[in-house]
């Protein structure tokens, strides 16, 4: 039996876009992300109306001034993880090391103050349920954009050694999807962590 | 968009081994390396998607034998068979096997093996994902009997509500074990839902337009968008809120502190209901393959069944608070989640009206998957009707934690999800073997679960409504619940043989069945153009869809694929919604790293068990799993 | 106290009321014996009527579904693939349409009638003359109290509520440890017991009886032995109840019960138990003022009887195992004492 | 706006929209008992409404302009676009009908109930 048939050796090996099967992948991923922040979020809402005061008494509002100065290094990784992601496309080893490495250096930046305002904080986790609250989102937060880094870092280094080709560009493309979303992620979180309690504090 | 290239040059013959130079290459692109340790460097979703089954089967069994010892210790009052030590962790044990250690895997394990022959394409989008998701799966299921055979089983129910389950009243490791058993497996029903999704997009077969997705694969997308949106919500529950305060004294759930054991509940449950329909939609995917298998016609109403499925996903989601209705939250604000409760019963009104109509104007033929599908409504109604009745906040302020939840939720679980399932496994056996089941063995086998779940369960409704609260490990011979009980237990052990004998069956065909060939009920999706069993490869040359029922197409209307390259992993990408071909997606060969880095993470998560610091070390070894897994090494991979 | 019991061994009394009202509806939610379970109950039926009408219409369409057009396994099929008529389909398609129709009218019939029930039993109770009962679970046992704004009038029991008949009851609900969940379905519907919430429920009984009660939320070991008794009475009955349990323990009136007594106070005993009037005033188990005038010991595990009080002092964790009541060394000759003057509690 | 940019959003809107009018209104549920004051819970349930019935007559639109035919299984873009056209019509229409249920609740029942 003969049959009709549909001859596809035209078309090309892979495709760096979002055509991509593995960018849908990345993109659900980032969905279960965000869906957790949205959970805690919640969480954290549900919280402070099931309590008189806000914070708790004893506990502290975080300082407002180095998570606010984080956020300059983290809005300008938005065009750098770009930049990756065309030379990706591009097929331009420059600008995915320039944009890779950028987005390294200033994610970098974002975890170091990160981690110096930790160490002003006055609220332990072990106090109450503000601290918990508070320091699990900041905690999952600052794993994701760990586990982000290890992943740009090892697609840096693979376009260093030249060891790439169309399937490691990919991964250079979906990787600034993630951290679109991982980075993005954290606006919301910033509100609610540093300014929620100061807009819905207010005892009831 | 990217041009068709239509041409009638080469001519293939898709029916006979005629180009065995071309399956041969195919077959060393696919196979994986034979010996022991290559057994653990599978990709092809249909070696995974076999080993899903078969151990979720196995924890099935595990379950059903627990189910058997409590219907023991319940078969009359005043019974000491069990203490009610051991039987708190049976009961938790049974409740949390079935839930995460069978029915999602299995529906998972199902998918991941029939999705890509639906489909007519070669592989999931993720195939190391998938290896390691099963991995997952099974150390969490191991995890979790580690603790049972070591008396560290669980034994504050399968919602472990704190603050029972929290650290002052549960002390020691089981519910520890629980808690990162649920990680396991969360993790495990993530990645496939994230490459069911990407296939189910991205990997049909070239014209396969959204209005010609077989419903299956509707009910599977839509059920992976479900676990994509669950499963975060049981990761806060237990990983975070009820793990943390367990191991390093967070106060989610500690009313001293300021949490609040009622947020517990509400975010189990917002997972824990559309958890039900996780398990519920795929089994409406394999009654409609049945049936229009066996009705020789394809469903009646393709659009509302596609909306019944959305719509019962999407209203799943409203739905959580009816599993809180005891607990003193505003009337008004329970009252939504009666009336969206209510709703939902259109859903499943509509697609039990469509497959009435398919059955009323198709021919059917009574093979023993009908029978399960006609079990499965005579069942799931039945379970359906009593849901509505739990819908309202006043009938459900008595029957809640009654034994008429426990009939209740077997009616749909088994009703709706298990009787399907024994369809499916009798109906896409011969698929997976490439011999027939023994058919008078199959209506046996159908009868005795029938008559015997029927048996174990209808009891239950009197029990809950005479006041038989759920979890109790025994009660006092005065409460006239004896012969109820003593009932249900005789039903239960007939279930068991019922079981028995599906097993005998599954055995004994796998030598003396009646060779299948590829499409034995001669049913019309295009799993049936594949050998059964199917190679590696699924298809010698992918085929393009022709209708929503290919195979029963005309011959002159079907074509092939042809322009794939046979000497590496190949699979077509196509377009959302109307399926154009894209691209050739080169997928990744055997792999021994999916394995290693379940390995590593999953023994780090059991090391938190003992303790929080273990996170540490288990990131790292992620990340040196995930270097590996991810770095390149084929130099074929690199060649365009 | 009551007459009921005068002259006949309280055990076998116990024992003979407990089996006779127990003949399989004194925990029923259809024996309902309250206001409140009435409308559950009434709305029951309704939901059932119109859910079995639903049932029987589906499976009948189903039987006769299969009548048509049916081949057996043998028989082979005349063409491989049927495509019904568009007229059959457009048909199918108007039938489909009512089917869906008429579910969704029936199913805002359920829910109005749903909701109307709820409103109604939100509007019962809250009148004058009301009672408030406070209930606080403990693993595995109730703590009752009479609550009053005369001090002197509160009333602390456990395992026991007694209501007067025809007036409502707001039960307040308290948990001490974890989730519990207190039901008397004759009564009316479960309400959880939450730390560090309070749940209110009304019950109101409509006829004298005695009703069971159970812990419905799983809440450890020994959730299976966690129950209550509701006795409704008439108003004096009531009266006389509630006085006599004000008052402090009777003073032990022979030698036998005195012993007892001396054995009680001398013991660990006197650490978790409350017997008013002596010195005993621990506050994490059962007040024992009046044990003696209970139906049941160990929260409805144990007829009241004078050998299941010395069998569960002996050794508790045999009768309920993991129970947090600490065996307490009595020696055997004590035992029959101490159990006399716990017995003589009325 | 292109056809398919209507298609999808009368598919995926309709449950994000309902979705959120009935957390407003479970959350709104104390305070409208504090305040005694219900009508909050009609505004929300109303827009909800409102904007569902319109991605529900923007689906049917587009049907009509695609020929207001029932589609089978036919190859290329109109019977889909037809099918999700109509799959946005039904699950649009099965969003009111849900917000219209849970509207039963808010008009028989007190604010504190």
């Amino acid at each position: 039996m003969i049959q009709k048939t549909l001859d596809v050796s035209e078309l090309p090996p892979f495709s760096v876009s979002n055509d991509d099967p593995l960018w849908w992948g990345q993109m659900l991923m980032g969905v279960i992300e965000v869906m957790l922040f949205a959970i805690m979020i919640a969480m954290y809402f549900y919280i402070r109306l099931s309590v008189d005061m806000w914070p708790l008494p004893g506990d502290q509002l975080p300082h407002k001034l180095l998570p606010t100065l984080a956020l300059v290094p983290l809005a300008l990784s938005f065009p750098a993880a770009w930049v990756a992601s065309e030379g990706a496309k591009q097929d331009n080893r420059g600008k995915m090391l320039a944009g890779l490495g950028l987005n390294l250096a200033l994610a970098g930046a974002f975890l170091a103050m990160r981690i110096v305002e930790w160490h002003s904080f006055n609220f332990e986790w072990k106090a109450d349920i503000f601290g918990s609250v508070t320091w699990t989102i900041l905690g999952l937060h600052t794993a994701d954009i760990i586990g982000d880094m290890g992943f740009t870092l090892v697609l840096f280094v693979i376009v260093l050694t030249g060891k790439y080709a169309q399937k490691q560009r990919l991964g250079v493309h979906v990787d600034s999807i993630v951290w679109y979303l991982v980075a993005g992620a954290w606006f919301p979180m910033y509100v609610v962590i540093y300014w929620g309690p100061t807009l819905v504090g207010a005892p009831r | 968009m990217t041009p068709i290239i239509e041409a009638p040059g080469e001519t293939v013959d898709p029916r006979a081994g005629t180009n065995e130079e071309h399956r041969k290459k195919l077959e060393r692109a696919w196979s994986r390396p034979g010996r022991i340790f290559g057994f653990f460097t599978a990709t092809t979703h249909t070696a995974i998607g076999m080993r899903y089954i078969i151990t979720a089967f196995a924890f099935f069994l595990a379950g059903g034998i627990e189910a058997l010892l409590m219907r023991t210790q319940l078969a009359f009052s005043n019974n000491h068979f069990l203490s009610a030590d051991r039987y708190n962790q049976i009961f938790t044990t049974h409740g949390t096997t079935m839930m995460f250690l069978f029915a999602v895997p299995m529906m998972e394990g199902m998918a991941v093996y029939l999705v890509p022959l639906m489909l007519g394409t070669r592989n999931v989008a993720f195939p190391r994902l998938n290896a390691f998701g099963y991995y997952m799966f099974l150390f969490g299921g191991l995890l979790l009997y580690a603790g049972v055979l070591t008396n560290t089983g669980p034994d504050v129910g399968w919602f472990a509500y704190p603050p029972l389950s929290g650290p002052q009243y549960s002390p020691g490791k089981r519910v520890d074990i629980w808690a990162q058993m649920i990680t396991f497996t969360e993790i495990s029903a993530l990645c496939v839902a994230t490459e069911l999704i990407a296939t189910i997009l991205k990997m049909r077969a070239p014209r396969m337009s959204l209005n010609r997705l077989p419903l299956y694969c509707w009910s599977m997308l839509i059920q992976s968008f479900m676990v994509i949106f669950a499963m975060p919500a049981v990761m806060v529950a237990s990983t975070i809120m009820l793990l943390l305060d367990r191991t390093v004294a967070t106060h989610f759930v500690n009313p001293a502190a300021g949490g609040d054991p009622l947020l517990y509940q509400h975010v189990f449950w917002f997972f824990g209901h559309p958890e039900v329909y996780i398990i519920f939609i795929p089994a409406l995917g394999f009654v409609s393959s049945i049936v229009e298998a066996h009705t020789r016609r394809g469903v009646f109403g393709y659009p509302a069944m596609v909306l019944a499925l959305a719509g019962t996903a999407f209203i799943g989601f409203g739905l959580w608070v009816h599993h809180m209705f005891a607990t003193g939250l505003p009337q008004i604000g329970e009252s939504f989640f009666t009336a969206a409760s209510m709703m939902i019963a259109i859903t499943s009104g509509i697609q039990i009206f469509c497959w009435l109509a398919t059955i009323w104007t198709g021919r059917v033929r009574m093979h023993t998957p009908m029978y399960f599908v006609l079990g499965f409504i005579f069942i799931f109604v039945m379970g359906g009707l009593t849901g509505v009745m739990l819908a309202s906040v006043p009938l459900d302020w008595q029957v809640h934690d009654t034994f008429f939840v426990v009939a209740h939720f077997h009616y749909v679980l088994i009703g709706g999800a298990v009787f399907p399932l024994f369809g499916a496994f009798h109906y896409w056996y011969p698929k997976m073997t490439g011999r027939m089941m023994n058919e008078t063995l199959g209506k046996i086998e159908f009868w005795i679960l029938f008559i015997g779940f029927n048996m174990t369960f209808f009891p239950m409704h009197i029990l809950g409504l005479k006041g038989m609260t759920r979890r109790i490990y025994t009660y006092p011979p005065e409460m006239g619940w004896d012969n109820a009980n003593a009932l249900a237990t005789v039903g239960a052990y007939i279930i068991a043989i019922g079981g028995i004998l599906f097993i005998a069956n599954v055995l004994s065909s796998r030598k003396t069945g009646a060779p299948a060939g590829r499409n034995p009920w001669d049913a019309g999706t295009l799993e049936w153009a594949a050998d059964s069993p199917p190679p590696p490869y699924n298809f010698e040359y992918l085929p393009v869809a022709a209708g929503r029922y290919t195979m029963w197409a005309p011959a002159e209307a079907r074509a092939v694929v042809t322009g794939m390259r046979d000497d590496r992993r190949e699979v077509l990408v196509t377009s959302i919604m109307d399926a154009e071909p894209q691209h050739r997606l080169v997928l990744p060969g055997s792999s021994f790293w999916p394995f290693l880095t379940a390995l590593l993470v999953g023994g780090g998560f059991v090391g938190t068990v003992f303790g929080f610091n273990w996170y540490y070390p288990t990131a790292v070894a992620a990340g040196v799993g995930l270097i590996g897994w991810f770095w390149p090494k084929a130099p074929r991979d690199l060649r365009p | 106290m009551s007459g009921w019991r005068k002259g006949i061994p309280g055990g076998m009394l116990a024992a003979g009321v407990l089996s006779t009202a127990c003949a399989g509806h004194q925990q029923s939610a259809l024996d309902s014996a309250g206001t409140q379970a009435d409308r559950i109950e009434s709305l029951w039926w309704f939901f059932l009527a119109v859910l079995s009408a639903v049932f029987v219409i589906v499976i009948a369409t189903l039987l006769v579904s299969l009548t048509r057009g049916h081949r057996g396994v043998n028989q082979e099929p005349l063409e491989r693939t049927h495509v019904p008529s568009e007229e059959t389909e457009r048909n199918l398609g108007r039938t489909v349409g009512v089917a869906t129709g008429v579910t969704i009218i029936i199913l805002f019939v359920l829910l109005v009638a749903s909701i109307g029930t709820g409103k109604e039993l939100s509007e019962i109770g809250g009148k004058q003359n009301s009672l408030i009962v406070e209930v606080t679970g403990n693993q595995w046992w109730w703590n009752i109290r009479y609550l009053s704004e005369e001090p002197s009038e509160i009333l602390t029991t456990a395992n026991e509520i007694h209501i007067p008949v025809g007036r409502p009851v707001m039960i307040r609900g308290l948990s001490q440890d974890v989730i519990h969940s207190f039901w008397v379905p004759n009564l009316h519907g479960k309400r959880d017991l939450i730390p560090s919430r309070v749940t209110t429920e009304w019950i109101e009984a409509d006829h004298p009886g005695r009703w069971r009660g159970q812990c419905a939320e799983f809440c450890g070991l020994q959730h299976a032995h966690m129950a209550l008794w509701v006795v409704a009475e008439t108003e004096p009955q009531f009266e006389a109840w509630r006085h006599a349990q004000l008052q402090p323990a009777a003073a032990p009136q022979d030698a036998d019960t005195q012993r007892g007594q001396q054995v009680f106070l001398n013991s660990a005993c006197v650490l978790c138990h409350t017997i008013r009037g002596t010195s005993a005033a621990g506050s994490v188990a059962p007040d024992l003022t009046h044990v003696g005038s209970r139906l049941t010991i160990a929260a409805g595990t144990l007829p009241n009887t004078k050998g299941n009080i010395a069998g569960w002092i002996a050794d508790p964790q045999r009768i309920k195992p993991g129970n947090h009541m600490a065996v307490v060394p009595v020696k055997s000759e004590d035992l029959q004492p101490l159990a006399d003057y716990l017995e003589s509690l009325k | 706006m292109n056809r398919d940019t209507v298609l999808w959003g009368a598919l995926l809107l309709p449950p994000v929209i309902w979705f959120l009018s009935m957390e407003t209104n479970f959350a709104l549920a104390p305070w409208a008992c504090a305040f005694g004051w219900k009508f909050a819970m009609f505004v929300v349930s109303g827009i909800s409404f409102a904007l569902n019935a319109g991605l529900a007559l923007a689906a049917w639109s587009q049907w009509k302009s695609l020929g207001q035919n029932w589609p089978g299984d036919e190859g290329g873009a109109i019977p889909r676009a037809g099918i999700m056209a109509i799959l946005g019509m039904m699950i649009a229409g099965m969003a009111c009908l849900v917000t219209l249920a849970q509207a039963v609740p808010e008009i028989m029942m007190g604010a504190c109930q």
